[in-house]
């Protein structure tokens, strides 16, 4: 027998996985579609981990599994529908399963070309990625590798990914947002049935995040200043003070909520993160460099050349994270105020 | 079977995308159709993550030795005002070992790659549910059978 | 400030929707000006590249100040964007198309989105600035992140639409993500086998070492397929039509010309530079499929659009079989083949912004755009009619519109290659599309009695206002200057683009 | 040697066309409109014969505008023979033009300005197509003049010319994009050039390679009317009287059949034609037969333009039936036929015009009798039929004479005898016309009462052209001096 991989439990994660997979999709009710989907994610969270992926997996369990479900959750809440059983389209059903399998034997044609699972001298492991692990601490001295690669050497594409986030913001505001006053769209008002429970009067679940929700910011302003040291940084950091708001959302009800975070003030500051981002970038190229060069900014910066760059990766990870807050909340309180900001979940 | 083994994780991968792409066409509900999308997505992030793993190989970060240690005052003595600036950030730089041994930490690459692609698939899943959302408002159902009635009407 | 013009291109449309979604709270009626200026500044900077590009050969430009790495077998470390003889011009048309598109579809956004138009125009700058990424990076994962912008931008685009634009939208959301997903997959077969992501590094890996392995070939196909569901291409070109017919005019007249041509663009970077021509030659039962797919994907456009009165669906399935023409030249894998390819993607990309600024002008003064309904129109809209034949000729090719010169090295390419069925489905596609002009000329022009004559009553004469006027009659007049400089376009860029050992 | 690159075939081009921008702005003023046309009509003959003498002394004026595409450029080059078909069709662009004027003015029609546009713009690119160096030229005025002549087929504007316009462009596109342009590109990828050289352009190509395109480029090129792609040409005959004469006598047919001409020897090359005797009978088949059916059907045909029209199907195939000999003396007279076909052909139609104006009638049979109140145009159009069936007193006769050498030359007694009977069949379906006109009672007694000469503005261009018949029989050696040019260049040159 070949030496066994030495993840004899990660085995066991990977079947579990594709069974809370299937499930998920098989489900009748939605909502409880929506929970399987949730511990769906949250086991990907654990294999990740045991894979050495720390801050894959942190973000994972703070946007995938966390934000997702609840946006899931506060669509269904609106809309009240569960999938009724309609006549299967079986014929659809059949060829879809069939370009499935079909697609699925083709991808694993190419399973004997692949190197195994967890060879280090592998070509991804060997070509470009020695270079990140040997340099980092010269460069930036930054510790954590994953941070200097994702805002530093690939910068470009985390400020490409934060517009990513800044648009899905303002295109679900201008796919939902309805303003009623103004527009000349006619649509039906909620149709939501009642909740089961009125959040108003369980003082518990009110008490209990009213305590939580300093310590999930301070928690979280550590995240991402800490994303040098350890696992984390803008994105996970701007995820966790984002759910802080929308715990107090769901636990109190949005109006609540929308006396401090007006919208106006919501949407400003998800644009104002990515301004900060690409702020940083123009810096660079003023101060004599490539775009997104933090070496430039040395002059300003403290420290030698490599401090530059500790700092530049610093005010970048603010950026990412004020602008993923944000736009976090803004989608949660369209998604769940069927696009008026006034009612919902 | 030893073709196999060291290579499940491949396997476990194609199962999960073909069933996201098998939802994503075949289901008619269209929530179930952005759950689909995001277990495909859920799917290709094992794989990069997989390609990435590297046997008994640490987190992606350089450990470094404690400071005290390397000032050589494992415990001050108290009223000692701490070093010049200068030693202390040759300590500082001198603390981390030369270029850590690449077998020992996983591939940083291949993750910062699916930080990207997880927040790009809440993206694409928020606005995926807010069409539906507002699907349900014109048509009120999530059936792509009743919508379709429902618009040739 | 001239070696940041790469980057400009990219930034400005970038930062000029973020300065539009910022003051759309406090002082809405600037952000269109700052958009049009983020578009102007990009237009310029790509002009000034394209007569760069020929003095100075490829311009490389490493974003963060990390170039080759010497003692890693110089593997690109950073992200790399290069403007060179393929995306070069690609560039400049999808700038300019913007731009006029951009100041195009004022009027029209006022009338259609009276209070939903908050960020109209940061959504518009943010799909190009996503489009323009594609064409000018140089890192595969780097294009699967600008292909999501783009994406999103124009999911929410199209959904401002009436009705029927919400569901088309999701429909748009579904396919657009399955191949955005493929094409992810397919740069993770890559990743596996060569290691980098950077397309010059991947260029010299993949030749010399991974021509024969399964995975990098999975990886190839993957690729392809995910890019032409991106680009509507046969199988996948469902969501296409009810997408662009029901979405404001504005935005299909920015979507159809640019967002297809653009994933073609992408597909032929990855086919002549990553994977080098060879590689296509070396595997035939692709080439054949995929050129026999693009002989059906003409022909069904080209017979669909004759069963539909309403003009948009026609313009629609016109982009459905323009898109089979470019694909099936790139896949002849010969020089004409590949020449009129490239050249055609830079011809459709004006003929497609013509015939839907065309068409938006027509709606936005009849109401609607039936063929039915269009009796009369070069009494009431003479300069639109106008416009309207000389972008019809141009799809037919008639000779001096550029549309007859991509035909001419398509069909030479096809002759070279011997693929009878794809030269005769081109010339398929023209006649029918002849017919459709001379049905539209003899409704629009013959069918009313002459108003000119004494006895007939006289049809008021109201044109689309100037605004629209001038970007249609510029993209119209475009169309039959591009053709005439055809012979530069081909010799100094297009044919440079090509790898040196193709066969002539 | 490197031809004196001037620009004389450029401006003799752009004169009409910058003509149709001046008619255009001017729409208002009806004189200054006309004589604009005149002005530059007179220029542009002007020019032509200042160049004659050179081009007839062996000299050709070459000029390259730009490079379409590598190795092609929108370039012109004036020899012999396209100078002979530029100093047709422009000169007898003067009485068409004297003659729609008095048509128009007296039915006060509206659209004149566009009518005159659209016929300026169609004598400048049949003129392009004269010059025109490579087949890439040749094939964009080709397809200028089939857009450019639509608004004249269609210019009533009513059900009937619009049904006669489709078929005009469908036969006319379709056949263009669909069989020319695919030779045309082989052609290209085969050799890599398509100038029209002296001895054809082929290497290599196999045999049915040649043929497929040698069927492709005749049925392309579907002006010239053989014969299952013919019948646009009746149903155009809707079109105004003067568009008709002039566009279906002279300009559009005439340019298909130079365009096969070119092909046939610039791009074949006449000695390939010789030495390939499978290609010389499939042209000599087909033309035969679109001759001689023509002519039987004409016969049949009540309607005057219809006849005419028909007779002009059959008469082209004469001219590609003496190319298709692949005989010196063959060419000469093919080449040769196009003026006298044309001068002879132009007169008739007018004559029909006149006709319809004077007794409106359009039937033959309403037609006996009118001979006595309408006697010059009687007069003119019984010239015309001498001309067009080839009798001694008119040019066509020159013409025909050379075919019938040529015939003779390649040894093609069948050649021969189809000329003869062609020409029988001429006479058969025109003389009985002239007869009838002057010597049968009036078929209309009120119609005859009434009819009398139409305006002299519509008699003048017909004698004037009825003359021209006479003038070239007498003047036939100049004219025959261009076809020894022409062919005298493809005999050195193989």
């Amino acid at each position: 027998m070949a030496e066994l991989p030495i993840w004899q439990y990660d085995t066991l994660f990977l079947i579990t996985v594709v069974l809370f997979g299937v499930t998920a999709l098989t489900m009748q009710n939605l909502m409880s579609a929506a929970i399987v989907f949730g511990a769906y994610s949250f086991l990907m969270c654990l294999i990740w981990t045991a894979m050495g992926a720390v801050d894959v997996a942190f973000t994972e369990a703070a946007v995938g599994a966390g934000v997702s479900t609840v946006f899931i959750v506060a669509t269904i809440y609106n809309t009240g529908a569960s999938a009724k059983p309609r006549k299967p389209r079986v014929g659809f059903k059949l060829f879809a399963g069939a370009v499935a399998v079909a697609t699925g034997a083709f991808l694993l044609s190419a399973l004997p070309d692949f190197p195994a699972w967890g060879d280090p001298q592998s070509p991804v492991n060997s070509t470009v990625a020695p270079y990140y692990i040997e340099n980092t601490i010269r460069d930036a001295h930054v510790p954590n590798i994953v941070t200097t690669v994702l805002a530093d050497y690939r910068g470009f594409d985390t400020l490409l990914e934060t517009a990513v986030v800044f648009i899905a913001c303002i295109a679900i505001y201008s796919i939902l947002r309805v303003d009623s006053a103004k527009s000349t769209v006619d649509e039906p008002d909620i149709i939501a049935a009642p909740p089961a429970y009125d959040p108003t009067d369980s003082l518990i679940i009110r008490q209990a995040s009213r305590i939580m929700v300093p310590f999930m910011q301070i928690f979280a302003l550590y995240v991402i200043a800490h994303g040098h040291y350890s696992p984390g940084g803008g994105f996970q950091g701007g995820v966790i003070l984002g759910a802080s708001v929308i715990l107090l959302c769901i636990s109190f009800d949005l109006k609540f909520v929308l006396r401090q975070w007006t919208e106006k003030k919501i949407m400003l500051l998800t644009a104002l993160g990515v301004l900060i981002y690409a702020a940083v970038g123009v810096a660079c190229m003023f101060m004599g460099g490539d775009y997104l060069n933090y070496n430039a900014l040395d002059p300003v910066l403290p420290g030698d050349m490599a401090y530059a760059r500790y700092y530049g990766i610093l005010l970048v990870e603010i950026g990412v994270g004020v602008t993923v807050m944000f736009s976090m909340i803004g989608i949660y309180i369209i998604l769940a105020s069927n696009g008026r900001f006034k009612r919902g979940l | 079977m030893e073709e196999i083994v060291p290579k499940f994780n491949y396997i476990v991968v194609v199962i999960l995308m073909m069933t996201g792409l098998w939802s994503m066409l075949a289901q008619s509900n269209l929530i179930k159709k952005c759950i689909g999308m995001a277990i495909f997505q859920t799917g290709i992030i094992l794989f990069f993550i997989s390609i990435g793993a590297k046997n008994n190989a640490s987190i992606p970060i350089v450990a470094k030795e404690p400071l005290g240690q390397v000032l050589g005052q494992a415990h001050a003595p108290e009223g000692s005002q701490p070093p010049a600036k200068p030693e202390l950030a040759a300590a500082k730089a001198k603390v981390y070992p030369d270029p850590p041994d690449v077998n020992k930490l996983t591939n940083p690459l291949t993750q910062i790659l699916m930080l990207t692609a997880i927040v790009v698939g809440v993206a694409t899943l928020g606005v995926g549910l807010a069409l539906a959302q507002k699907v349900y408002q014109q048509h009120n159902s999530f059936d792509e059978d009743e919508i379709l009635e429902n618009q040739t009407k | 400030m001239t070696e940041h013009l790469p980057i400009l291109i990219v930034l400005a449309p970038l930062l000029g929707a973020v300065f539009a979604a910022l003051t759309s709270w406090f002082w809405p009626r600037v952000s269109f000006p700052i958009v049009l200026a983020g578009l102007a500044i990009s237009c310029i900077s790509s002009l000034l590249l394209v007569f760069e590009v020929p003095a100075s050969g490829v311009i490389h430009y490493q974003l963060g100040g990390w170039g080759k790495q010497k003692e890693y077998a110089d593997m690109v470390v950073g992200i790399q964007i290069s403007v060179d003889y393929l995306n070069g011009l690609i560039l400049a048309a999808v700038t300019t198309i913007a731009l006029l598109t951009a100041i195009y579809s004022r009027p029209t956004v006022e009338r259609e989105l009276e209070g939903q138009q908050r960020y109209f125009y940061a959504l518009f700058s943010l799909l190009v600035a996503g489009l323009l990424g594609i064409t000018i990076t140089g890192d595969i994962f780097n294009l699967y992140v600008f292909m999501e912008i783009a994406a999103l931008s124009s999911y929410a685009l199209l959904a401002y639409g009436k009705k029927r634009a919400t569901m088309a939208s999701f429909n748009y959301l579904i396919m657009g993500t399955m191949g955005a997903c493929l094409y992810l997959l397919g740069v993770g077969f890559v990743f596996v086998k060569a290691g980098t992501l950077n397309i010059e590094n991947l260029s010299q890996i993949i030749p010399d070492s991974l021509f024969s392995s399964q995975a990098a070939f999975v990886g190839f196909v993957l690729i392809i397929v995910g890019a032409w569901s991106k680009m509507a291409f046969f199988p996948m070109h469902g969501w296409l039509t009810n997408a662009y017919t029901y979405a404001p005019t504005a935005s299909g007249a920015l979507l159809a010309p640019l967002a297809t041509k653009v994933s073609v663009y992408a597909m032929l970077r990855i086919m002549i530079t990553v994977y080098s021509i060879d590689y296509i030659i070396q595997s035939p039962n692709i080439q054949t499929i995929a050129i026999l797919l693009s002989t059906i994907a003409i022909l069904v456009g080209s017979f669909y659009s004759l069963t539909q009165t309403n003009l948009r669906k026609i313009a629609c399935f016109f982009i459905v079989s323009e898109i089979g023409y470019m694909v099936g030249g790139a896949w002849l894998a010969n020089a004409p083949g590949l020449k009129g390819a490239i050249y055609h993607v830079v011809a459709d990309a004006a003929m497609t912004s013509a015939i839907f600024m065309v068409i938006g002008c027509i709606i936005y003064r009849l109401g609607q755009a039936d063929l039915k309904k269009l009796d009369g129109l070069y009494y009431r809209m003479p300069v639109t009619f106008i416009a309207l034949v000389i972008t019809m000729a141009a799809l037919i090719g008639v000779p001096p519109t550029c549309g007859f010169f991509s035909k001419f090295y398509l069909i030479q390419g096809a002759a070279q290659a011997g693929t009878w069925h794809f030269v005769i489905a081109l010339l398929i596609s023209s006649l029918i599309k002849a017919i459709i002009l001379f049905r539209i000329i003899e409704i629009a022009y013959n069918k009313v009695p002459n108003p000119a004559k004494d006895g007939n009553e006289t049809i008021p004469r109201e044109e689309a206002p100037l605004t629209m006027l001038i970007p249609t009659a510029l993209v119209a007049l475009g169309l039959i200057a591009l053709g005439l400089a055809t012979d530069t376009l081909v010799t100094d860029f297009i044919a440079k683009a090509l790898p040196a050992g193709l066969t002539s | 040697m490197e031809e004196p690159s001037s620009t004389i075939p450029l401006w003799i081009v752009l004169i009409s066309s910058m003509a149709a921008v001046g008619i255009t702005l001017c729409g208002r003023i009806p004189n200054l409109r006309e004589s604009i046309i005149f002005l530059a009509a007179g220029l542009k003959l002007t020019l032509l014969l200042s160049i004659t003498p050179e081009v007839l002394g062996g000299e050709t004026f070459a000029f390259t505008a730009f490079e379409l595409l590598p190795g092609v450029g929108l370039s012109f080059n004036i020899d012999a023979a396209g100078l002979l078909f530029a100093l047709v069709s422009v000169s007898l662009w003067i009485p068409v033009t004297i003659y729609s004027i008095g048509l128009l003015r007296t039915n006060d029609d509206r659209a004149q300005t566009r009518f005159y546009a659209c016929f300026a713009i169609a004598i400048s690119s049949a003129v392009g197509v004269a010059f025109s160096a490579n087949l890439l030229t040749l094939f964009i005025f080709y397809e200028i003049l089939s857009l450019s002549t639509y608004p004249l087929v269609t210019h009533n504007q009513d059900d009937e010319a619009v049904k006669g316009g489709r078929k005009y462009l469908i036969y006319l596109l379709t056949t263009s994009v669909g069989l020319a342009l695919p030779a045309m590109i082989i052609v290209y990828q085969q050799t890599g050039t398509l100038d029209f050289t002296g001895s054809g352009v082929f290497q290599e190509t196999s045999a049915t390679m040649l043929t497929v395109l040698l069927v492709m480029f005749l049925y392309g090129f579907a002006k010239a009317g053989l014969m299952p792609f013919h019948a646009w040409l009746p149903g155009a005959m809707v079109a105004p009287a003067p568009v008709s004469a002039l566009l279906h006598a002279v300009a559009v047919v005439k340019v298909g059949v130079f365009s096969i001409l070119r092909v046939l020897t610039g791009i074949f090359g006449v000695d390939r034609l010789a030495n390939a005797p499978s290609l010389t009978t499939i042209i000599c088949i087909l033309a035969g037969i679109t001759l001689i059916v023509a002519s039987l059907i004409a016969l049949t045909q009540d309607n005057l333009k219809a006849r005419l029209a028909y007779s002009t199907v059959g008469q082209l195939s004469y001219i590609i039936l003496g190319v298709g000999l692949a005989s010196e003396s063959g060419a000469a007279g093919a080449l040769l036929h196009i003026p006298m076909h044309a001068v002879g052909k132009i007169t008739l139609f007018l004559c029909a015009g006149a006709i319809y104006e004077a007794c409106g009638a359009k039937y033959i049979s309403q037609m006996h009798g009118i001979g006595r109140k309408i006697p010059l145009t009687m007069t003119a159009f019984f010239v015309g039929s001498l001309c067009v069936i080839g009798l001694p007193p008119t040019g066509g006769f020159v013409s025909k004479w050379h075919l019938l050498n040529g015939a003779l030359d390649s040894s093609q007694q069948w050649a021969f005898a189809i000329f003869l009977v062609s020409s029988l069949l001429n006479a058969a379906y025109f003389l009985p016309i002239v007869y009838k006109a002057f010597f049968a009672p009036p078929s209309d007694e009120a119609k005859f009462a009434k009819a009398a000469e139409p305006s002299m503005l519509m008699v003048v261009p017909i004698l004037i052209t009825a003359t021209g018949c006479l003038l070239i029989f007498f003047f036939s050696n100049t004219l025959y001096r261009f076809a020894e040019q022409f062919v005298t260049v493809y005999a050195q040159s193989n």
